[in-house]
């Protein structure tokens, strides 16, 4: 086998990705056409090129405020995400009573579907006083369960032997999780943060009932508006997704080292 | 153990000179600059020349300023043209504006959509407003 | 034992819902409203909140948009949680589930007590919004349908003029059906194809309100007539599958002759398709004048804590000033006499076909259907339309769709 | 469930730990308190509010009134509900699709070739992308008149008028489904990567010296070992899928007729559209029921373990 050539796998994989690529540039493509974009057939190359549907959406909603709130609320996902699982999953690769009751339960929660239960979140929230603040737009997802897996796995990879030592050198359990144990789980962390923030970054019908006041509101909620009717008949609606998108690509871009090298490579150090 | 404290020294270098530092340093900077040369010339100052159907510079055309709203554009304001044709329009609010030219005896010229980077975006007209009658 | 308590019990929670701050400032003269997806009308309502701000010293108004389809999910929730908007944009017939069931404040005694006001509107839509003998909605921008057609498509197929009969329709939509080209089609959300049905005599339910009525030879003959028509290609499919975009973008390509639909499509369809112009593009009421009403009216909560305040609100922003103001530059009809009369004027000048269309809006009033005042309409919308839609879509026969709808509508109303 | 650390506890054993069993505990709790709180308030709360809801007659503009099993029985009538239970059993049995291309995506990415980071990056791009855009952008693609799919379609000569794909009563929910895999592709792939390069290449080298072709290495190491990897992927996919509102919510609305119907849609819409909260909370419950039921059964399918091995 290592003599068969590799140009049919490239081949295979060229033609995947463009495939996976297509919808992208279709929309890119949109995003600055020039020409009508009903008319038929539709031009593969944008005619007269133009960036004055960005301008457009820039203007049509308070965009700079809205990424600014997706932003903040994002953040405080990712922060609370990251230490929340940590802590779960560190909890998990111990053996105590009821550990069996507790996977089951978590894996059980994955399984409520979120759209039944936006009136008990909404009234929940209310009790909580987080109605229409930061807190609590981010608060349902500070703790995800294929996350909190996501850490054990790897704390469970940790030989036990270093944490041994850890222990008869007197460190107490809090040290020993933030000086050896995090910073081995560096790929668990990287996947977290980016699979928490995309899942804070995309979250729609929770801000949709959350947010009351316009200053509140995140982007998606912008981008569902932008649906609305008039909006239709423009590339604008099609800058608008760019413009939505291109924060978490670039963020994927930026980590995706540590996420998919990390996440394939690094469960097979332990 | 090890591991970790051998990764602090490196210090402020590695935490500062990493793509998840310089990347969004960067975006920021185009952004600041962006915004700079934004309030610099947004004044709002839309300059052209009206013409008739011979070329000819045609005095006091009014030019009316017509900005979109929602569906349709909308008139806004109208300044008439000096000696040479030429207008000056000042406080244009809009990014996405019409500008069109009218003498009684001479007609009207077609609306010229014109389309800006940002909100008051001061533009000199490319090509005049033309008039379909004799001057 | 109150909704609350109940919630609560359910929830397993004890204490009291918490108070954010807007919501304590409310009791003090704040009034809270909520519209219907205009948010591009900005700038003018804060103009109107400044004017009455400026005749009301001392109160403050809290402005919520909020999209179409997620409208009542934001205003439901809020309503459990005990915050709903003093005032609520409200379109289509969902007003009176939410009347029919105490949410709304019944308007009726401010009419009485200010005889003047209910003058403004235009009757016809001020009376869609009765329920009960009760008015529960003041106009706030109106609409109904009218038949758009596309001249040139009439002119190839031969024909001089829009249809005049539920026949003629029909017949004329084959004529024009040729490859890409089909003949006809409509909105299809809400009851908005009714007059299709009125025009053929098709009652939905007896006078009493609650047996169906529509299970007739008569209903029958038309469904096939329309399943027949949508088979051969006649009537465009988009008519019975799509939504909003897809039949008005249908029909902006230039390739369908006929569609039914309210003002509103006239600046989709012209926004999409540079063909429009008053050569090409006709707008007439449909066959014996019957239309579907698509309103939005401004209802005041009845757990609102200032409705007086909220009345005055709403009489302030539909009054001759601002309906006018709100007519001119959305050119849209508010439902106010005045205001439609001043927008309609400017218009004339601007586009005359889009006068034209808009002109429709407020003829023949009196002809308006498909706008029962229903406490269960979206049930029983759901239930009949599922099943006209597999009889003229072909996927079962027109009889036993219709006796399929009867059992399902009638179990609807069973059930309230 | 049992996780596989039959011996991990004897590793720890150490005198001092034994004294500090109580201590031990409650640190566990204390660690794990954060996030049961929150599952509690945003999980475990609303699922039991749904399930007394679900025995009431109630909406947010009447008081409740208990009526036993009523919603329950309505269900069984409800050609509604059916529908969108079958099709939210097609998207989940499309999920096996999604994951078998993947599979061998994975295969593909995982041999030893040059730019196979990028191949997977580009593969994996789809998957943090907005599924509200996602939407809009997989309804740009089927737009009848100007979409790239019909355009192409035409191109080849494949059809002469223009497919209506969302508003097909046949293509709508096969087009939402592929909408689907094509965002989560990418992120199968990485978990059954993960899978893959857990799987010890002695393993390999072993079979390599038994002379084992490709396919008998395929069928007889690859796949067994990846059953956990598998697992992982469809109880993700079935929950990300079945789950996915934004997407059948944007690109077709339950549309034409019922033809995307899913059940969260039909739970969302009797809710707030139809104002049935009490009969969409017995929906809930029975979803939710049939979720536990599924996620259990492809956990007795891929040997019992929920996935955790391939986490080891």
């Amino acid at each position: 086998m290592r003599r068969s050539p590799t140009w049919p796998i490239h081949l295979a994989l060229i033609a995947v990705c463009f495939v996976m690529l297509v919808p992208f540039y279709w929309v890119l493509k949109t995003s600055v056409s020039g020409e009508n974009i009903f008319t038929f057939p539709p031009s593969i190359i944008p005619r007269n090129p133009h960036l004055f549907y960005y301008v457009d959406v820039w203007y049509a909603i308070p965009f700079a405020r809205y990424f600014l709130n997706s932003v903040i609320v994002s953040v405080i996902t990712i922060a609370a995400n990251v230490v929340f699982n940590a802590m779960a999953g560190y909890a998990l690769t111990r053996e105590f009573r009821g550990k069996g009751f507790i996977l089951i339960l978590f894996l059980s929660c994955m399984m409520v579907p979120f759209q039944a239960t936006i009136i008990p979140a909404y009234l929940i929230t209310g009790q909580l006083g987080l109605l229409n603040s930061y807190v609590g737009l981010a608060l349902p997802q500070f703790s995800t369960i294929i996350c909190i897996f996501v850490f054990k796995a790897s704390f469970d990879a940790i030989p036990g032997s270093l944490i041994d030592a850890a222990k008869v050198d007197g460190l107490p359990e809090w040290r020993i999780v933030w000086t050896i144990m995090l910073p081995l789980a560096k790929s668990a962390m990287a996947t977290n943060v980016i699979l928490s923030f995309i899942w804070s970054w995309n979250n729609f019908l929770w801000p949709l009932i959350m947010t009351r006041t316009p200053e509140m509101q995140t982007l998606p909620l912008g981008l569902a508006r932008f649906l609305s009717y008039q909006e239709d008949t423009t590339g604008a609606l099609y800058a608008f997704c760019i413009m939505v998108l291109a924060p978490g690509i670039l963020l994927f871009l930026l980590a995706q080292k540590e996420f998919i090298q990390g996440l394939t490579s690094g469960a097979t150090k332990g | 153990m090890e591991a970790y404290s051998g990764s602090r020294q490196h210090g402020w270098r590695k935490w500062l000179l990493n793509r998840f530092v310089l990347v969004p340093a960067a975006i920021l900077a185009v952004a600041g600059a962006w915004d700079l040369y934004a309030s610099a010339h947004d004044d709002g100052l839309v300059i052209g020349q009206v013409l008739d159907a011979q070329g000819k510079p045609v005095e006091g055309a009014e030019v009316t300023l017509w900005v979109f709203s929602f569906t349709t554009f909308a008139e806004n304001r109208s300044v008439k043209t000096g000696s040479d044709g030429s207008f000056r329009i000042t406080g244009n609010p809009s990014h996405h504006i019409q500008l069109s030219a009218a003498k009684p005896g001479i007609g009207a010229s077609q609306r010229i959509p014109i389309r800006l980077y940002f909100r008051s975006q001061n533009t000199k007209l490319a090509a005049p407003l033309v008039l379909p009658g004799k001057a | 034992m109150d909704r609350r308590t109940l919630i609560k019990s359910g929830l397993a929670a004890a204490g009291t819902v918490a108070m954010p701050a807007y919501l304590r400032a409310q009791s003090n003269r704040k009034l809270s409203i909520l519209t219907w997806n205009i948010a591009d009308q900005e700038a003018l309502f804060k103009e109107e909140f400044a004017d009455f701000r400026a005749q009301n010293p001392g109160v403050e108004i809290e402005w919520l948009d909020k999209k179409g389809p997620e409208l009542p999910a934001f205003y439901q929730t809020q309503l459990v949680a005990g915050t709903a908007p003093d005032i609520v944009d409200l379109q289509g017939a969902i007003w009176v589930e939410w009347a029919a069931n105490g949410a709304l404040l019944d308007l009726t005694p401010y009419m009485q007590k200010e005889p003047d006001v209910a003058k403004l509107y235009n009757q016809d839509y001020l009376a869609s919004f009765v329920y009960d003998k009760k008015n529960y909605v003041v106009p706030f921008y109106i609409a109904k349908t009218l038949l758009f057609y596309n001249k040139l498509m009439f002119k190839e197929a031969g024909l001089a003029e829009a249809p005049k009969s539920f026949d003629e329709i029909v017949n004329f939509s084959q004529a024009m059906a040729k490859g890409e080209k089909t003949g006809f089609l409509t909105l299809n959300f809400d009851w908005l194809y009714w007059p299709l049905m009125q025009m053929n005599g098709v009652e939905l339910l007896k006078p009493d309100m609650k047996t169906p009525a529509f299970n007739t030879p008569k209903t029958m003959e038309v469904l096939d007539k329309l399943a027949k028509a949508t088979a051969s290609g006649g009537i465009n499919k988009i008519a019975w599958t799509g939504r909003w975009v897809e039949p008005n973008g249908a029909f902006a390509s230039g390739n369908v002759g006929m569609l039914q639909a309210h003002s509103a499509s006239y600046f989709f369809v012209k926004g999409q398709a540079p063909w429009v112009n008053p050569d090409t593009l006709g707008a007439v009421q449909n066959p014996g004048n019957w239309s579907t009403p698509t309103n939005h009216g401004f209802a005041i909560s009845k757990s609102s804590k200032n409705p007086d305040l909220a009345w005055a609100l709403v009489k302030h922003m539909t009054s001759n000033k601002w309906a006018t103001e709100f007519s001119l530059r959305r050119r849209i009809l508010t439902g106010n006499l005045a205001a439609d009369k001043a927008g309609l004027e400017k218009v004339k000048t601007e586009d005359p076909l889009a006068h034209a269309v808009l002109l429709t809006q407020l003829e023949h009033t009196d002809k308006m259907c498909g706008n029962w005042p229903l406490p269960n309409d979206a049930q029983v919308k759901d239930a009949f339309w599922a099943e006209v839609q597999n009889a003229v879509l072909g996927r079962k026969d027109a009889k036993t769709a219709l006796a399929d709808a009867e059992r399902a509508v009638t179990r609807v109303m069973r059930r309230s | 469930m049992a996780m596989a650390l039959p011996a991990a506890p004897e590793r720890r054993s150490t005198s001092f730990l034994r004294k500090a069993t109580t201590r031990q505990a409650m640190l566990v709790w204390c660690f794990l308190a954060p996030s049961l709180l929150v599952f509690l308030l945003y999980r475990i709360l609303p699922l039991a509010w749904n399930i007394v809801l679900s025995f009431q007659a109630w909406s947010p503009l009447k008081p409740a009134v208990f009526i036993g099993l009523e919603n329950y029985e309505e269900m069984l009538t409800d050609e509604v509900f059916w529908q969108s239970l079958w099709n939210t059993v097609f998207i989940i049995l499309s999920a096996p699709v999604g994951i078998a291309m993947a599979l061998g995506l994975a295969l593909l990415v995982n041999s030893n070739i040059s730019g196979r980071n990028l191949y997977r990056t580009l593969i994996f791009l789809s998957y943090p992308l907005m599924t509200v855009a996602v939407a809009i952008i997989w309804r740009w693609m089927y737009d009848e008149r100007v979409g790239l799919l019909n355009y192409v379609a035409r191109l080849l000569h494949l059809t002469d008028t223009p497919i209506p794909f969302l508003n097909s009563f046949f293509w709508a929910l096969p087009s939402v489904v592929v909408a689907n895999i094509w965002q989560m592709l990418g992120f199968y792939m990485i978990i059954l990567l993960t899978g893959l390069q857990n799987i010890p290449s002695s393993l390999f080298e072993a079979a390599e010296i038994d002379g084992a072709t490709a396919s008998d290495r395929f069928w007889r190491i690859i796949l067994p070992l990846l059953r956990p990897s598998i697992f992982l992927c469809f109880v993700i996919g079935m929950l990300n899928s079945v789950t996915s509102f934004d997407l059948v919510y944007v690109m077709t609305g339950g549309g034409p007729g019922r033809a995307t119907e899913i059940l969260v849609t039909y739970i969302y819409k009797l809710g707030f559209v139809q104002t049935r909260f009490d009969y969409a909370a017995a929906v809930t419950v029975v979803f939710f029921i049939f979720l536990i039921t599924v996620a259990w059964a492809a956990n007795r399918i891929s040997g019992g373990n929920a996935g955790a091995r391939d986490m080891e």
